[in-house]
């Protein structure tokens, strides 16, 4: 297993490296970041010295270059807008984003796994066709619609919970939490159960597919013919022969929840690193939005390789072929 | 189970005809396929259906901005479900939107799943080093958060429908890959792969008839969703100011062009394209339940 | 013999397409302690739902819609799920076709077992083990500690139906309905089960409801032998009596279809036609339009006759 | 930075209390250095902790701030005397040594995207010549420069020599200003407490918390749902709706920014945008003629723009600035929407229905930019201009523009320094690397008559007469030769809760101290 892990962890410096390459490119392409940094009665000097100062008066390849330098010693480059260094500006945020994905993956799985399970082992009932109606509903709407829908309804028409912004935080092991303390938490409800959404269909619509296909397989009748109590049919024989397959869409999703985050962020004023980025593509700072790239991917890859961690722990049958491979 | 149906049953009808028959089994599923046409066909022939042409400028009049449902514009013509910031008639948009959402959604859907799905199988057809290649690309291009890449990637390229098809490949081959990889993975190991392959079949020919077949299930799931994803993403880049061109609206960018105004009472401006958005998607669904239902042999009753 | 399961009139329905079939058409048999009954018949010709329909596991679209299922004078039909449950695995046992199957692929053997004692008997988990390892060296496998700690991928198909008669056994119960369980192995292995099977009823007592379309191994195994076609039990009596003198020309004609029936080089017999779907039975004896003997009178449906202490149901028994 | 969780936390928990203000932002504070980056919402918060030698109220007139008064003594020497009673909230006194640190850290702030040094590089020398007196020499003549000095914010000597992260973390943040520093995390929020020492009036709130929510509709819903009292940038959307809630009153001014659309008049041929009139690239430049751009300008309705668009948030605009600003022209009136006489004149100029064009434009930069542009391409396509629309994020749109990538573009500009010698020689001005000159002059309009009065006018320290030639020269560049074709003035709306009443500025500047409590 250590081999394993070894050999995945190089393939993911070469991954970083050709993100970098990849995004570092774009933004160059995009656009010149000095014209959008800039004071608009700026003259030609002052833009001049703006460009020196951030180093944008170099060829690409040269920038390029010295973000690689910086890169080897865990330099990430400063950002242009905030002149404090990328990895610092996002790590900061990134709690923020963490909890919040943290929170709606936590609402999608609670809620889509007993939902799923009910409308795979009831198909033709009444209820089963509301939850998959409504599952429809979850990703057919845009996040961004469906996030002021949420926010004009439990905010402004009910006042039930707070409109926008992120709650009080409790420090954890160092980082800033909010959603910790139940004031907290009233922060973090609607714009997580926004994010939570469109995930939340899903994997409705997973378990209950997969919750129809297991059914019809031996091994349940054969729980049944045992007289097992159908809690433990369902719970146990059923529920981890499901869980298999949906732990590599949860893995997968986990790294587009935290992407999506970008919308859910923007409309509720949520400072996390989703909002940042979108702010940083849009302002051109190229050193926040490669190193967030670089956190993400890193992220993500380090999730992959947890999944397939779990995923051996879950199915034995995993865990021998991946003993002989 | 051994089967109710006897396996040997004489078939009475081509496997065609008997596909049919079991599609239309489902009233639903006949009500989705219903809906689908119905939208396809008011899609293809906006251009004869609308009662305005909404990308012509010189026909738009700005006076008539805004208008709700029913209101009579300056020029005398009426508009049924309103008009938009522009004095764009909302009916209009939304059938000439469809046509717009329906194209991305499905060009970009058809060739995503196929390559993906090409690339998955071969990866599982493969295995060894080409397949681990395979999925290192594919867990590198699903690291890139899907909406970061599209973002990036329209900034660089500008706006535009060949454009937003590029970005929407891009982010979603990975998706069908993966599927098609692990689908086709459970296939290969069972013994008839194996048969195949002693019995000298050609690689094409076993991955052509026996693992993409036993792929397409899942796929076709993963299909649905994703189809469906490509136009509410579609609809979120145009929120965000990028993706298609605003003279041209899709379903999405008239309902981002409407959250401004939802605040402001005027519904009509978003919540119409929204319930064709949901209609679309919904008869899309129901098509791609049934035809997962009916091609999965295992449910097969 | 008292009979221990009393069948009767059982109909069993599945609704779909074509409007509602009837996979179980009005069958009666008996099974008494300590006898083996052979429920033979093509695939489709119901005897497999017979099964479920005993163990009342016939899942939606199907349902029991008729006749009577005895145990211990105790009418199973219409009973309460959690009454019904109790009996599962406790006093009526089931065994499956596909041993590669049967067993959850993501449990351990271990859980598997123990389970099974705890569901029925609150006895502590040192003594469902205890009770598990013993069931696994009643099926003559070794090591039982250890193999008790794998899971199914670990094991062969004929270990893995070992594994499953051996949770079948774990409660000792009065029937076990066995669904083809030599059906999926190797004929070596098959011999094994047969033989074990054979063994550990006579050792522990139970009855067994042995289903399968093989008449070689209902030869060696079964006291009684019931045939069925589309649904209907169309001959039984002793297993010497039917495989040596068949009543019914269907029985006949499975008879002639066994290889060993047949002189070496010759042409294989076969009964002529197809099975017929349920959906499109001809009216009258669904075996007509396969039958030889077949005439006018077939166009009604036969009722069962007694001969002697076997019964037929058939317009022109042999 | 250090982050005052607990505190901020409680308080949020609390019912609202009077003394308090929650305030929602439009666009995130990037620093609470005032040196580092020369942007308006960075400058705003700035201006609650920190003062400026010259004021500017609400219409941006110059008032005294931290000197009492300024004067020239000479074509290049500025006498600036300080105000005396004035202490730092570290409780020193303010004094000439401030400034002067404060001019020499301006130029020399590392790392700086947009620095304030456009504003100090006329300053050739600054010397003390009492504690309270600042004489200022300049390399030239230099009439603006009182104007420069309001954007200017005045830090105390002994922080000068703290870099930037130690004015985000709060250590260096050390003003005069009605409210000091409380708390900043980057994205989400500033939190203000009031100066109680403060020599001027008295702030109404002991504590202003501004919340950055970037999303229009999400901010007119905080207002709503009560979870702030005051916003900027109403969207022109929510107006309507909102002047008619009896729980929020309004506030609006016309701004400073006007929104123009620029047009290549430097090619000769081959601007890459014009083409035929059937979308075919096209040799000739039409819009090098002042004919043509002129009748583009009499085909735009813009009241149309002002009603339907902009939703009343808008007033038509004749030139860069509103009448009431320095220097603007006293005969130029909004083009009258004259689709006639646009046809003449195109008739007149050769060019009737042969071409078209693709107005670019940002969609992120401007109240309902790519609406704004989409209208005009409408009136253009029925003048008889085949228009086109491409809009784009302003980071891509500016860095293009700036290479002349376009052919006829919109854009927005807003006089920093309140007075129009900034739009006419940012925008109309010959392109001139070394004077500094036309550096947003995206369709390199150039006009040696303009160009003169222009440089006469930056000069003349003598305002009367430098307002009359920066007047003549705006008649000269717009309403003579349509340079530009400026379409409104925008319209800036602040939301406030019944109870509260605010000045709208024309600077856009959400100020918290000058917010009143009506009951």
């Amino acid at each position: 297993m250590p081999v394993y892990v070894l050999r995945r962890l190089a393939q993911t410096l070469l991954v970083l490296f050709v993100t970098s390459a990849l995004v570092f490119g774009g933004l160059y392409l995009v656009g010149d970041p000095v014209e959008i940094l800039v004071n608009p009665q700026a003259d030609q000097e002052e833009r001049a010295r703006t460009a020196a100062a951030l180093g944008l008066d170099r060829p690409a390849l040269e920038q390029y270059g010295i973000f690689l330098k910086g890169a080897f010693t865990g330099d990430l480059g400063k950002s242009f807008v905030f002149g404090r260094p990328a990895l610092q500006v996002i790590l900061e945020r990134m709690p923020a984003t963490l909890e919040l994905a943290f929170l709606a993956m936590l609402m999608s799985l609670g809620l889509g796994i007993p939902l799923g399970l009910y409308a795979g082992l009831r198909p033709h009932g009444f209820a089963a066709r509301t939850i998959m109606a409504g599952s429809i509903l979850g990703f057919s709407l845009p996040t961004f619609w469906v996030g002021l829908l949420l926010i004009m309804v439990f905010a402004v028409q009910l006042g039930w919970l707070p409109s926008t912004g992120r709650g009080p935080t409790t420090e954890l092991l160092g980082l800033q939490i909010s959603i910790l303390t139940w004031e907290g938490l009233r922060y973090a409800l609607l714009p997580a159960l926004n994010l939570a959404l469109f995930k939340l269909s899903l994997i409705i619509r997973l378990t209950r597919a997969q919750v129809r296909e297991q059914s019809l397989l031996d091994y349940m009748r054969f729980a049944r013919a045992k007289g097992l109590p159908r809690r433990r049919v369902i719970g146990v024989h059923l529920l981890k022969n499901i869980l298999i397959p949906l732990i590599t869409v949860i893995g997968l999703e986990l790294g587009s929840v935290i992407a999506f985050a970008v919308v859910t962020e923007t409309i509720f004023a949520w400072p996390g690193m989703g909002k940042l980025v979108i702010d940083s593509i849009f302002q051109l700072d190229r050193p926040v939005v490669v190193a967030y790239l670089l956190v993400t991917v890193f992220m993500f890859i380090l999730i992959n390789l947890l999944v397939d961690l779990l995923y051996s722990l879950l199915d034995p049958r995993v865990r021998i072929s991946e003993a002989k491979g | 189970m051994s089967a109710v149906l006897p396996a040997t049953v004489p078939a009475p009808q081509t496997p065609f005809r008997r596909f049919l028959e079991e599609f239309f089994d489902s009233k639903l599923a006949t009500l989705g396929f219903a809906l689908l046409a119905a939208i396809v066909l008011v899609a293809l022939f906006a251009p004869f259906i609308a009662p305005h042409n909404p990308y012509d400028l010189a026909k738009l009049d700005l006076m008539d901005s805004r208008l709700a449902p029913g209101e009579q514009g300056l020029g005398g013509a009426s508009y049924v479900l309103g008009t938009d910031g522009q004095g764009r008639d909302m009916l209009s948009a939304i059938l000439y939107g469809l046509r717009v959402s329906l194209y991305v959604g499905v060009v970009s859907g058809i060739i995503a799943l196929t390559l993906g799905a090409l690339t998955g199988v071969l990866a599982a057809y493969a295995g060894g080093r080409v397949e681990q290649f395979v999925m290192r690309v594919v867990d590198i291009q699903l690291g890139f958060p899907a909406i970061l890449v599209a973002l990036i990637l329209l900034a660089v390229l500008g706006r535009g429908v060949d454009k937003i098809i590029i970005a929407l490949v891009c982010v979603q081959w990975a998706y069908y890959a993966r599927t098609a990889r692990s689908a086709a993975l459970v296939e290969r190991g069972k013994e008839y792969i194996e048969a195949a392959r002693g019995l000298g079949l050609s690689g094409t020919r076993i991955v052509l008839r026996h693992l993409l077949p036993n792929a397409l299930p899942p796929l076709i799931v993963v299909g649905t969703v994703q189809v469906a994803h490509a136009i509410a993403l579609e609809a979120t880049l145009s929120f965000l100011g990028l993706g298609l061109p605003s003279t041209e609206p899709s379903l999405g960018l008239l309902i981002a062009n409407g959250y401004e105004y939802l605040m402001s009472g005027r519904y009509w401006i978003s919540f119409y394209p929204g319930l064709a958005l949901l209609a679309t998607i919904l008869a899309i669904n129901l098509v791609g339940d049934q035809l997962r239902d009916v091609l999965n042999p295992r449910l097969a009753k | 013999m008292t009979a221990l399961l009393q069948v009767e009139g059982l109909v069993t329905e599945y609704s779909g397409r074509e409007g509602r079939l009837r996979a179980v058409d009005g069958v009666d048999f008996s099974l008494a302690r300590g006898e083996v009954l052979g429920l033979v018949g093509e695939s489709g010709s119901g005897k497999s739902v017979t099964g479920l329909s005993i163990m009342g596991l016939v899942d939606a679209p199907g349902r029991v819609a008729g006749g009577s299922v005895k145990f211990d004078g105790r009418e199973l039909v219409g009973l309460a799920e959690e009454d019904l449950r109790r009996l599962r695995g406790k006093r009526i046992a089931m065994i499956f076709q596909d041993p590669m199957m049967t067993l959850n692929p993501v449990l351990s053997i271990e859980t598997q077992m123990l389970e099974t004692v705890l569901a029925h008997d609150a006895v502590p988990r040192a003594e469902a083990r205890r009770r598990a390892i013993e069931a696994l060296g009643l099926v003559g496998i070794a090591s039982p500690e250890e193999r008790l700690r794998q899971y199914p991928h670990q094991f062969s198909g004929g270990m893995r139906q070992r594994v499953v008669i051996a949770i079948a056994l774990l409660h000792r119960p009065d029937v076990i309905i066995a669904d083809e369980p030599t059906t999926a192995l190797d004929v070596t292995v098959q011999g094994q089960i047969l033989y074990e099977m054979q063994r550990l009823v006579r050792e522990t007592g139970a009855a067994l409801l042995w289903i399968t379309h093989d008449l070689a191994v209902v030869a060696g195994l079964a006291d009684r032998v019931a045939v069925m076609y589309a649904g209907r039990i169309v001959e039984q009596g002793s297993a010497a009596e039917v495989l040596d003198a068949p009543l019914h020309p269907y029985t006949r004609g499975l008879l002639d279809s066994v290889p060993a029936a047949n002189a070496a080089g010759g042409r294989l017999r076969q009964i002529p036609g197809m099975t017929p779907s349920l959906a499109h039975l001809p009216p009258g004896c669904a075996f007509r339009e396969r039958c030889g003997h077949a005439d006018g009178a077939c166009s009604s449906v036969p009722e069962i006759t007694l001969r002697a202490a076997r019964q037929v149901r058939c317009h022109h028994p042999l | 930075m250090r982050l005052r969780v607990l505190l901020a936390g409680l308080a949020l928990a609390l019912p609202l209390q009077a003394q308090e203000l929650n305030i929602g932002l439009s666009t995130p504070v990037t620093t609470m250095d005032p040196h580092f980056h020369n942007l308006t919402p960075n400058n705003s918060i700035a201006k609650h902790i920190f003062e400026t030698l010259v004021g500017q109220d609400d219409q941006q007139a110059l008032k005294p701030g931290l000197a009492e008064s300024w004067k020239a003594l000479d074509d290049t020497t500025w006498e600036i005397k300080l105000r005396k009673n004035v202490r730092w909230h570290d409780g020193s006194p303010f004094t000439a040594e401030d400034v002067l640190a404060t001019l020499k850290r301006i130029p020399n702030v590392p790392n700086s995207p947009a620095s304030f040094a456009i504003y100090t590089r006329p300053i050739a020398d600054a010397k003390a010549t009492d504690p309270h007196t600042v004489v200022l020499q300049t390399r030239a003549p230099h009439p603006l420069l009182p104007n420069d000095l309001a954007t200017i914010h005045i830090i105390s000597a002994k922080m000068a020599g703290m870099g930037t992260p130690d004015y985000n973390s709060g250590k260096a943040v050390n003003g005069t200003g009605p409210y000091r520093f409380g708390e900043y995390v980057s994205g989400d929020r500033v939190v203000l407490v009031a100066n109680d020492k403060y020599y001027g009036a008295r702030p109404a709130f002991a504590k202003v918390r501004f919340r950055m929510i970037t999303n229009s509709a999400a901010r007119v819903a905080a207002l709503l749902a009560g979870d702030v009292q005051m916003i900027e940038a109403v969207p022109t959307a929510d107006i309507a709706r909102l002047k008619k809630d009896a729980r929020v009153a309004l506030a609006s001014t016309v701004s400073n920014r006007v929104i123009y659309l620029h047009m290549d008049s430097g090619r000769e041929r081959n601007s890459p945008f014009v083409t035929d009139a059937a979308g075919k690239p096209m040799e000739a430049n039409p819009l090098r003629d002042p004919r043509v751009r002129k009748a583009i300008s009499k085909m735009i309705d813009r009241n149309a723009i002002a009603s339907r668009i902009m939703e009343g948030e808008a007033r038509p605009a004749g030139q860069f600035l509103p009448e009431t600003f320095h220097g603007t022209s006293k005969r130029l009136s909004p083009e009258k929407y004259d689709p006639d006489g646009a046809k003449t004149l195109l008739a007149a100029a050769g060019y009737p229905g042969v071409f078209g064009l693709t107005l670019h434009t940002p969609n992120n930069r401007y109240i309902n930019d790519e609406k704004i542009a989409q209208a005009v391409a409408q009136f253009l396509t029925r003048g008889g201009i085949p228009t086109k629309v491409d809009a784009m994020p302003s980071a891509v749109f500016f860095s293009r523009g700036s290479k002349l990538e376009f052919s006829f573009l919109l854009a927005g500009w807003g006089a920093g320094t309140g007075e129009n010698s900034s739009p006419l020689r940012s925008l109309v001005a010959t392109f001139d690397r070394s004077l500094g000159n036309g550096a947003a002059n995206r369709g390199r309009f150039s006009d040696a008559g303009v160009d003169a009065m222009i440089h006469t006018a930056l000069t003349t320290i003598d305002d009367t007469k430098r307002g009359l030639m920066l007047a003549a020269a705006t008649d000269k560049a717009l309403g003579e030769l349509t340079g530009v074709i400026p379409l409104h003035y925008e319209v800036s709306t602040w939301g406030v809760k019944k109870g509260l009443a605010y000045k709208a500025r024309v600077d856009q500047y959400t100020l918290a101290h000058e917010v009143r409590m009506t009951k």
